[in-house]
């Protein structure tokens, strides 16, 4: 055979698991960031008391793909002041730097593009915060005022609050003791804990950092629709704005990955280590299926015949999902009891399995942004600097020692949770005292005609 | 860092604005000084998702820090004064309607009692009770259009929502009522036109129980919350000396202490048969207008729960002929419409046009407190203070 | 397989338009990102070097060197604001007060 | 192959990205480009096996120096036409400059020549297991036999931290509030 073709073969032979991945991201994230958007909305609805998107498929759910298309065949306008090159590119960089980043988190223990570097929760970080590049750079070249003090209210808001989130993530990974994600998931199983339970003031310190990072309410301040019009995004439409939108949300999920990653256990179930709880593992296949025989129950009552048969096409697809699970696992039984099946999907099962969990709790983390989002006010950008550089970044140092020293008071034979709870406790107290302080201090200044210059907090 | 960027007024509006783009040939005549003292001048409006309708807000800013403001309207500008002179009495009442869209009944109150007071009629005691009581209604679908709004333009997404939720209750009534909701014409000169329907009074009542429930959602939502007491307290100060020397009234007025309420004052309608308070605040910040207003929202509803408990007997027209003649005078009606005082000032010259209309809205004077209140502000803080003034476009520009 | 004399010429030629931007742009922050460039070539050298010899001091300095860039950077940016503030221009062939 | 493939790749990248930043009018493309030359040394650093300055480089140069970079450029304004000053040796540096490269160039296709993968070419480096697992060996180096310099850079970064607040802090503004 030629051996450019074996060459190749070889390649694909060997990558096959990471294209694979990666084509998923490029193809499949946009459309979940679509996804994401109609759940947002609906959820949004929900909390509002009325119903949210209805029209476009039952129940709204085809929302996301007439969105697309209207944007898709928007008019594309580019401002006749601004700089075409940088504003073309702007959106490009938001939306590669968050589905690059995406490339390294591990779905699973077999799904996971760049498997094996061992700086991968430095790669994702690193990358997705590249992001931020687009924003700035798009509210530059959009030539508009609104653009400029959004991109600039987003430069500082990310330096603060990346410094407040890096310092929680060192926390957890100060208790891993390592870089590489599947390591760090590792970890969580030996230690018989998720870090969250480990160290929850890092976890919530990460919470509203990452909040912040992806410019969520209550700190979508560089888009502030009610200040700055959209903020960076203002000067944009049609396609370049949904680069942009997808971006933010492809970037959401990288947090939540991020989080889900160092704090709550990664792809691993709940109570991975007791055996007894092993039939956890078919809970993916009985949910999965469950959400279907619900949609069979719901395609009853549906109004009009199309969403019926809808429904149950949506029902058909959750069975098909759940019946690959379950086969999988059946696959996995004959295995172990000898009958060889000649296919090596050995990978595929755990894999499956913590890729549910794993988007279980991404979803779960997300849930909280939107839950937020919908009841908390917008904080001002001088209260958002305060709030970033005299309370979390503070808070964040102190927790870092914190961690530091419950881990020494654990090798020194003391119980691990009476380090935790001790180390958790003084952490607070030094918390309630930043914010007593601080809030003294606002007082004071308030009285004062002005206070001191916001961009330089 | 301060002064971040500068472009000089005439430069705003002319075709530059790129800030630190290659294609200044003026850069160097203009020396165009990012850092340091000059400032940045931000168009706010009239296309903006907060100022609340047409309003234009040009900023002078350092930084986001705002030095001066001035406020260009007249977007809405249609001659309501004017149109006055061209019709007749009656003609003319459905034109108020169209100044406080929001608060339809209030103006439509006020000039029908204006031009009572000018023809020396007064309504029968029904008509009274009855027009007290679609105003309160008013007024609560007034306040609540406000907290909506102004919960918006803090960011809180919900409130909206909720708020939108009664308010649709009360304009159900007005539809009942009248058969429309948002331009009523409600009242006619003399009295009403049409009587209460049935079920009125027990409509009315089941609005008024439920409101008590659901203004505890939005308190719970807002009032305790950490964020919204610090974006609104502090914010946007106005003392009782500054309300009085700017005409402030209404809401403002008495969030910075000043128990001032045309209803107890110089009652009108049937007010001065309910027991009511005027809430008061202390420091005249947004947070205080808000506690007013929404203190208000709740006195409203127990004047409305008085109200139906007797609404009297009798005709509800007074005796006013068919063409509408008044003698000759002049005539300044007031009354305290959810935004303010709202006035009319009616001129006669014994035909069946008025002379002269002029109307003292409420909106209007108060938004010129809108300079002295955002000064050394944040933008964000301007957004916060449009929404604390609670102005209709259609009322500041007539 | 590339050899270390594929890197070092990648490096030499980064280095020299650094170089090239040092010496004539007139715009000081430009001249600041030419001498960015400049440290990076310098950094491919030490990391090429390290794993030449497979010694990690190599990445140890490229690291001091990044450090530095960012000290730099700051330093010469907040020098950079503060001429600005006065003279208003950023302009290298402007900053002429001591050539009286 | 995907070796040489890459490397012609990030290093293509980088050469004609910092051509583009000395060479490009507006200051912001400048940042741009370099941003682009920085991205490709950073791919040029993990094909050394030097995954730890490959973050590093992304998050500390991309992602911080020319973040303040950008953000310095959007605050000055930077737009006088550069056309009617030049620098007037120009062509004389570009020349020097091509000249060098060119004999470099030279010199290497020459030794590559003459002396097959011996000295600078020699095909095969130290093991790349010798550096794994990078961060562990880099942090190891770091804190133990280069503590002092590390600690002598955090200093300095101190330093320039301090000198930047010092010197880009209005003074007429914060006399106004005192």
């Amino acid at each position: 055979m030629n051996p450019t073709v074996l060459t190749i073969l070889h390649f694909l032979q060997t990558w096959w698991v990471e294209l694979t991945c990666g084509v998923v991201i490029v193809a499949v994230v946009p459309l979940v960031a679509g996804y994401v958007v109609l759940l947002e909305r609906k959820l949004m609805a929900d909390m509002q008391a009325r119903l949210g998107p209805m029209r476009v498929g039952p129940h709204g759910l085809l929302q996301p793909i007439a969105d697309a298309v209207k944007l898709l065949i928007k008019e594309d306008i580019i401002p006749a002041e601004s700089d075409k090159f940088i504003f073309w590119l702007a959106p490009v960089i938001s939306m590669v730097a968050a589905l690059t980043s995406m490339g390294a988190v591990a779905f699973g223990p077999a799904f996971q593009v760049a498997r094996d570097i061992n700086i991968g929760i430095l790669f994702v970080l690193g990358v997705s915060s590249l992001g931020f590049l687009g924003i700035i750079l798009g509210g530059w070249a959009s030539n508009s005022h609104y653009s400029i003090l959004g991109a600039l209210r987003s430069t500082a808001q990310l330096v603060s609050y990346e410094t407040a989130g890096g310092l929680a993530i060192i926390s957890a990974l100060l208790l891993s003791g390592t870089l590489k994600i599947s390591a760090i998931v590792q970890a969580q199983y030996d230690q018989h804990a998720w870090f969250i339970f480990l160290a929850p003031v890092a976890g919530f310190i990460y919470l509203v950092a990452s909040i912040a990072e992806t410019n969520r309410a209550p700190f979508d301040l560089p888009e502030a629709e009610s200040e700055l019009v959209a903020g960076y995004m203002t000067e944009y439409s049609g396609f370049r704005w949904a680069l942009y939108f997808l971006g933010e949300y492809a970037n959401m999920i990288v947090v939540g990955s991020i989080a889900t990653t160092l704090f709550l256990g990664g792809w691993l179930r709940p109570f991975p280590n007791v055996h007894w709880l092993n039939w956890l593992d078919f809970l993916p296949a009985v949910i999965i299926a469950l959400v279907g025989v619900y949609c069979i129950y719901r395609a009853g009552k549906q109004p009009v015949k199309v969403q019926t048969g809808f429904m149950w096409a949506v029902a058909l697809g959750c069975f098909a999902v759940a019946f690959v699970f379950a086969a999988l696992w059946l696959l996995h039984l004959f295995h172990r009891f000898g009958v060889l099946i000649p296919l090596n999907l050995d990978f595929i099962l755990p894999g499956l399995n913590g890729a549910f969990w794993f988007l279980l709790k991404v979803s779960g983390y997300i849930y909280v942004f939107m839950w937020l989002r919908f009841t908390l006010p917008r904080y001002r950008f001088d209260q958002l600097m305060h709030l970033g550089w005299y309370i979390l970044i503070p808070l964040a140092i102190i927790n870092v020692f914190a961690v530091g020293i419950s881990m020494l008071l654990e090798a020194n034979g003391v119980n691990r949770w009476i380090g935790m709870v001790l180390t958790t406790v003084l952490v607070l107290a030094a918390a309630v005292f930043l914010v007593r302080w601080h809030d003294q201090r606002t007082e004071s200044a308030s009285t004062a005609s002005l206070t001191p210059d916001s961009y330089a907090g | 860092m301060p002064g971040f960027a500068k472009t000089s007024a005439s430069k705003a509006v002319s075709k530059k604005g790129n800030l630190g783009n290659t294609l200044h040939d003026d850069a160097l005549q203009n020396n165009g000084t990012l850092l340091g003292a000059d400032e940045l001048v931000l168009n706010m409006g009239p296309q903006h998702p907060s100022t609340h309708g047409v309003l234009r807000v040009k900023l002078k800013l350092d930084g986001e820090r705002v030095r001066g403001t001035e406020c260009v309207i007249g977007y809405l500008h249609r001659g309501v004064e004017k149109i006055a002179e061209n019709r007749t009495y009656q003609q003319f009442a459905p034109y108020v309607d169209r100044m406080d869209y929001v608060a339809a009944i209030s103006n439509g109150l006020g000039y029908c009692e204006a031009v009572e007071k000018l023809l020396n009629v007064e309504a029968p005691p029904r008509a009274r009770v009855i027009r007290t009581i679609l105003t309160e209604l008013q007024r609560i679908a007034s306040h609540l259009v406000w907290l909506g709004t102004h919960a918006l333009d803090i960011g809180a997404l919900t409130p909206l929502f909720y708020c939108m939720r009664e308010r649709e209750e009360i304009l159900k009534v007005f539809e009942k009522y009248c058969g429309a909701r948002l331009t009523t014409h409600a009242f006619r000169i003399g009295g009403l036109q049409y009587e209460s329907y049935d079920g009125f009074e027990k409509d009315v009542e089941r609005f008024c129980n439920d409101f008590e429930r659901r203004i505890q959602e939005y308190v719970d939502l807002l009032t305790g919350n950490s964020i919204w007491i610090g974006r609104t307290r502090n914010v946007g100060v106005l003392n009782a000396a500054d309300c009085i020397a700017l005409g402030a009234s209404g809401p403002i007025l008495r969030a910075a202490g000043v128990k001032w309420d045309l209803r107890k004052a110089q009652p009108y309608a049937s007010y001065d048969q309910y027991k009511f308070e005027i809430p008061v605040g202390t420091n005249g910040d947004t947070y205080d207008r808000y506690m007013v207003r929404i203190e208000e929202m709740r006195q409203s509803r127990l004047i409305c729960l008085q109200a139906i408990e007797k609404i009297p007997e009798g005709a509800i027209m007074g005796k006013v002929g068919k063409v509408i003649k008044p003698p000759a005078g002049e005539i300044y009606h007031s009354i305290e419409a959810p935004k303010g005082i709202l006035g009319y000032y009616i001129v006669s010259d014994a035909t069946t046009q008025p002379y002269r209309v002029r109307v003292r809205p409420p909106s209007f004077i108060n938004l010129q407190a809108l300079d002295k209140m955002v000064r050394g502000h944040l933008v964000a803080d301007v957004v916060a203070i449009i929404g604390t003034l609670d102005i209709v476009l259609g009322e500041v520009d007539r | 397989m590339m050899s270390p004399a594929h890197y070092l010429f990648l490096s030499l030629a980064l280095f020299l338009i650094g170089c090239v931007g040092v010496v004539t742009r007139r715009n000081v922050i430009v001249v600041l990102m030419s001498i960015e460039l400049i440290l990076n070539a310098v950094n491919i050298n030490l990391v090429l070097f390290s794993r030449i010899f497979g010694d990690v001091a190599g990445q140890v300095f490229a690291l001091f060197i990044i450090a530095d860039a960012a000290a730099e950077a700051a330093v010469g940016l907040g020098i950079i604001i503060a001429f600005f503030r006065n003279r208003e221009t950023v302009l290298a062939d402007e900053m002429d007060l001591l050539k009286w | 192959m995907l070796d040489s493939v890459l490397f012609y790749f990030f290093a293509g990248v980088a050469v004609i990205g910092a051509a583009l930043v000395v060479t490009s009018r507006n200051a912001i493309h400048s940042a741009v480009f370099l941003i682009t030359t920085l991205l490709a040394t950073a791919g040029i650093f993990l094909q050394l096996r030097a995954e730890f300055l490959f973050i590093a480089q992304i998050i500390l140069y991309v992602g911080g120096i020319m973040v303040l970079f950008i953000f310095v450029i959007m605050l000055v304004r930077l737009d006088v036409p550069l056309h009617h000053l030049r620098f007037r040796m120009k062509n004389l540096v570009v020349t020097v400059v091509i000249a060098v490269l060119g004999a470099e160039a030279g010199a290497i296709i020459y030794l590559a020549r003459k002396l097959p993968g011996q000295g600078l070419f020699i095909q095969n480096m130290a093991p790349p297991d010798k550096l794994a697992p990078n961060s562990e060996k880099l942090a190891e180096s770091l804190f133990s036999g280069y503590l002092l310099p590390f600690e002598i850079a955090s200093v300095l970064l101190l330093v320039a931290m301090v000198g930047a607040v010092v010197m880009a802090k209005n003074k007429k503004r914060t006399e106004e509030e005192s």
